[in-house]
């Protein structure tokens, strides 16, 4: 399948048309009826919490956070694939992934409340922080791929990246370097369109970004984003590929981004209500759920039902991570060298000499 | 006059010159269409084209290296830096050419250029969005490093910078972009780089800060007052050159000196004036200069932040050691 | 011809075969016989000047110098295209295109021996500096494509990269930027085999360096870059591309360093005698003149002539460079800025304190 | 114990470091078959294998980037910049990952890492080759800079980075490379970072230098004997965390500093020393505290690098001006 539909086609791959119709029965992924329930609540539960952070932010109750609407079937299709010892290395908008590899909802919001805290992720193995530096993290993906095959690991690394992030030289340097030394590593490009007001035409003159795996002689693929079934199964053969010492992928899912860059963004300022609704009829979520009531898998009472459940679960996570109040200043200071040079100490030290004599003036 | 905040006044500012230069070009990320994430640049594509203000690739070097040849061939880049937290793949371009190529080249070409960029914190942003690391390019030889601290300052300021023959990295402090309205004439006026200014005259002591810490110490300074201490407030402006002569003069006649930076203290701004004090007025100089900055350690995330950001209370306290030393 | 042989292809352009025979007439270069002697003694020239160098360096009357012998052909082309009102972007390996634009071999000789006025190039227009933190230059070139573009100037620009600088973020990014401005930009590859020590393998896992065009969407042609005539022709092509708004082109010119990569360098620790051999037996120099004398239109006698004439001029040239020895104080601080710092002033004065201080001790 | 260079030095800590730890990884450019540009690699790939000592393709960033993910992985890169003037498209990676990664997560995951490169002028080199720009490194929250002066230092100091949990900025005077020899013990042994050492004891004044320049003011020790001033020289080793200890002990003694350093004074090191002596020994100081460094320009090509390099004669006179004050 990587070979049929390499980065020299134009065509995408699809197993699933919008309508939710199987168009590629001979590509469907290794998946139970089960599993593609399960993968649909994970997504409608990743949909659900995205919706509802974007709304406590307008309350106030949250600082500045990048939605994901509308590209949850890539998450969600690493969700299905990506094993406890693979590793995740984040951008910053694929919380179905970060959810999969053990990050709680409650790190996530208190990360996005301003916290470092929340970057711990203490239950997900293997997954580094958010990155924001953009395309900078792929260089790190590269680097773990590298000590995967030095230390003969059966681990393999997934790292995600936007399509903004391709015109950065670190994207290059990461892909060249991952494919000479033929590390396991999934690069995937989210093209949403859109690097904030950026459209993609803006972005590169190239057929997309697949094209781009031959400059670095590894696989590229073009796959559409909004297809959880063509999605999950470009990963079963991408991470066979990369899991059997043939070295790097690169996979652009094509997809859009429904809702603004992050909170602060108003996207009416750089694209039109007409393409946002053609958009719309393309919804990863709204054509996986199609699928499913087609298959009787699925029924408006039990979305309607669920849906009630996560919102519950998820504010109270929320109003959990709220209570989480306390930055003592000696954190500002901890994490900084593993070896603290005695300087910090004294800084810290003659903070607390001010914080004393400012307590005393009250 | 037109009352302006400091996106206002910049807007102003790279409008009236796109107006005056056709040889101006304006670019960067999301600057055209959106305007910058700040709005900063709303509107000038707009007005004047999107051959002239236009949004690049997501590329900090590429921005730089490619408005090193624009210069190079004749036109005046005015570029900007989403964030300064943003602009260290840019750092081999800027420290490698816009800073050298005058040199390298005997003057043949030079790339007068005016790099932008927000700095600083107390926006509750996200990891990078916050640092003030404006020493690393007053290091760096060939450049010039302006910091404006009011929407007038920055408006006469920008124009000097857009004016001259050299590269500018020209630092907003983001914390003001909306925080200070400000009377401000509309006409095209600049104010020279390399000038600071006495903000406040006094007696006991001189301060001497810049960009979004000229308010706090403001506040200090009321406190000061009321305690009977007379502060002399000098707005540095420029970081580099750094206007010697108005520090000096200030420090030789209050014999007192704190200095206050946003970015980590050590090898930092504080350092060089302190040291400057040293050079050209040591025997005026009744108490240890004092600087007062971040810690260094990288800015917290929003909930930490208040430890880091200088408080007026800080400055207050410094400045009253620093008197009754 | 670009499409003919575009980056798919893996059929290297060739238009004379290492014996001198023309293999495709069809794409014969618009050159009169005169031009090819022409080009063939510029060619000579610049061999006979790197060689010498070399030796010269050998008895340390120059500093560090990057030998082009082997690559004479591709500079000895963009020689034949190039325009007075063009632009030259050089990397530091293509002594035949600077004297092509102007620059004097006694500049270039004092640049060498540690001098800035050696970059001047007073009599070359639109000719940048050499450039050495590698790669840094193309945007250069890009940003300068850009204003002849907004200048609505007839100019284009070359510029030159190794296969090492290829690997470099600043490539991408500058091709990215390229493409998308669609800027009159020529981007010439010389895939020399080696970065220092370190063989093309090692730099990238892709299929050469002209596939590369296609990440960004710009055609890109693999060209023998030891056959001037191939070169010629490719210049010709690709700068009616650039020329006519098409956008930028990507020259892969596939040679070998014959020399060491520096004068402080020793191939032999990196690649074996046999390979030098091998591309030895494809010599540019020897090769153009083979055809040149099947067509009657050089001899040895000449060559061995004009060669000692060359060598007599060069070493004339050499020592009026090595007359120059003055570099006053001033010239460090003199362009550091358009408005020197006062600060800088003073810090020539201290210096001039220290330097009378010094004498008076004497 | 053994004759042996700073090249060798440096070549014998890593390897008897990859001989003791399998994580640890070396690369770079031209570091594997051919054994770096100076030879401080030599021999390593043959004996350790190229899985652990290899050539990259030519990419700083890259090779910084891919350390942090080898480093986050557990394995320990110790690589290399050709030359610190061509670490700058590495500055992304260094300032916003291997200095903040383990900030970022808490501490779950750190980079500890050494760059090594070589810095300095002195080798008539091309443009970019002679930069000393530590001071860029030793501003940035999250990093170490060590910079030794002898063979015996560099190897002690190498293999404490090795076996720092901290990334180490490890910068190789260059000019000194093959110009000192001296017995070094063929052991393992470590000096710690964070430590100065007074190379010799003095009342008049205090000297700090380090690297290269510890020769040079050396040499100007000799002359200033002869005139009857008594000078303590300290070599500084390590940039960041600065041994203020040392240093304070020795300026509250001689009562007079002055710092050597080679690339721009500027916002450079010696006004961090300035400063510390200021914040530390304010009282002691009897004449203002100098620093003696580069000029804020570019380093000249070779035919004009003797202006910029500092000279012994340059450090006697500004050490007889300040004893003189
Ligand atoms: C190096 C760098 N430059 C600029 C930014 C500011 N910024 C944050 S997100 C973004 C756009 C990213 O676009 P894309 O890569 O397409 O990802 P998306 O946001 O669409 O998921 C920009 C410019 C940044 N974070 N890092
Ligand atoms: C950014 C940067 N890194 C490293 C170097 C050191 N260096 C000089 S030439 C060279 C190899 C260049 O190889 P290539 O691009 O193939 O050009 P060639 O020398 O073969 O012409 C290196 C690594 C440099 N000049 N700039
Ligand atoms: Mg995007
Ligand atoms: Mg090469």
């Amino acid at each position: 399948m990587l070979e049929e539909f390499d980065s020299f086609k134009t065509e995408m791959f699809q197993v699933m048309d919008p309508a939710g119709n199987i168009t590629k029965p001979e590509h469907f992924p290794k998946l139970k009826d089960k599993d593609i329930v399960g993968a649909y609540k994970k997504m409608l539960f990743a949909r659900t919490a995205d919706l509802m952070v974007v709304s406590y932010q307008r309350q106030g109750r949250i600082y500045t956070y990048p939605p994901n609407q509308g590209q949850e079937a890539i998450s969600g299709a690493v969700a299905q694939i990506i094993r406890k010892d693979d590793w995740l290395v984040p951008a910053f908008r694929e919380l179905g992934a970060w959810l999969a590899k053990g990050a709680s909802l409650k790190e996530i919001f208190m990360y996005f409340m301003g916290f470092e805290e929340g970057s711990l992720f203490k239950n997900a193995r293997n997954m580094l922080p958010m990155n924001v530096p953009i395309a900078s993290q792929l260089q790190h993906a590269t680097g773990i791929g590298y000590a995967i095959n030095y230390k003969e690991k059966d681990e393999i690394v997934y790292t995600f990246v936007g399509d903004g992030g391709t015109s950065q030289g670190d994207f290059h340097e990461a892909l060249n370097f991952a494919a000479v030394w033929k590390v396991p590593v999934i690069f995937i490009v989210q093209n949403n369109q859109f690097a904030i007001s950026v459209p993609f035409k803006t972005q590169t003159a190239s057929d997309g970004i697949a094209i781009k795996a031959l400059a670095y002689g590894m696989p590229g693929i073009q796959v559409d984003g909004n297809d959880f079934l063509a999605m999950t199964k470009t990963f079963e053969e991408a991470s066979e590929h990369a899991g059997s010492g043939k070295g790097p992928v690169l996979i652009e899912a094509v997809t859009y981004r429904m809702g603004a860059h992050t909170t602060s963004d108003d996207p009416s300022k750089y694209r039109t209500k007409e393409e946002e609704d053609e958009w719309a009829a393309k919804d990863p979520l709204v054509r996986l759920k199609k699928y499913l009531m087609t298959q009787k898998l699925w029924t408006d009472k039990e979305e309607e039902t669920i849906t009630g459940q996560y919102k519950k679960e998820i504010d109270r996570i929320f109003i959990e991570a709220e209570k989480h109040t306390d930055y003592p200043l000696e954190d500002v200071f901890k994490y900084q060298y593993a070896d603290l040079p005695d300087d910090l100490l004294l800084q810290k030290a003659e903070h607390e000499k001010f914080l004393n004599w400012k307590a005393s003036r009250k | 006059m037109k009352i302006m905040n400091m996106v206002n006044a910049i807007n102003q500012a790279i409008d009236l010159k796109l107006e005056e230069d056709p040889d101006i070009v304006v670019f960067g990320e999301d600057v055209g269409v959106e305007g910058g994430v700040f709005r900063v640049t709303e509107n000038l594509q707009k007005k004047h084209g999107a051959r002239r203000v236009f949004d690049t690739p997501l590329a900090e070097s590429a921005i730089v290296g490619s408005a090193v040849g624009m210069a190079v061939a004749g036109l005046k880049p005015v570029i900007e830096m989403q964030f300064s937290g943003f602009v260290y793949p840019a750092m081999n371009q800027i420290i490698s050419h816009v800073a050298r190529i005058r040199n390298r080249s005997r003057g043949r070409y030079g790339a007068p250029m005016v790099i932008r960029m927000p700095y600083g914190g107390g926006i509750n942003a996200l990891e990078h969005h916050s640092e003030s690391m404006e020493a690393l390019f007053a290091h760096t030889p060939g450049l010039k490093v302006v910091i404006p601290s009011t929407p007038g300052d920055a408006k006469g300021l920008l124009i000097s910078a857009i004016e001259s023959e050299d590269p500018i990295i020209f630092m907003e402090p983001k914390r003001l972009y909306r925080a200070i309205k400000q009377e401000v004439s509309e006409d095209k006026y600049s104010i020279p780089i390399g000038q600071a200014k006495v903000l406040s005259h006094g007696s006991d002591l001189t301060v001497v800060a810049y960009g979004a810490l000229i308010r706090e110490v403001q506040r200090a300074m009321v406190k000061a007052k009321d305690m009977g201490i007379s502060v002399e407030l000098i707005d540095l402006r420029t970081i580099y050159p750094i206007d010697k002569t108005t520090v000096i003069e200030s420090i030789k006649k209050t014999g007192r000196l704190v200095v206050v930076t946003e970015g980590p203290g050590s090898f930092g701004v504080g350092a060089e004036l302190i040291t400057i004090a040293n050079e050209e007025a040591f025997l005026h100089l009744e108490a240890p200069p004092k600087r007062v900055s971040g810690f260094d350690t990288i800015v917290p995330l929003p909930k930490g932040e208040h430890h880091y950001i200088i408080s007026p209370d800080k400055i207050l306290f410094e400045i009253e050691k620093t008197v009754k030393y």
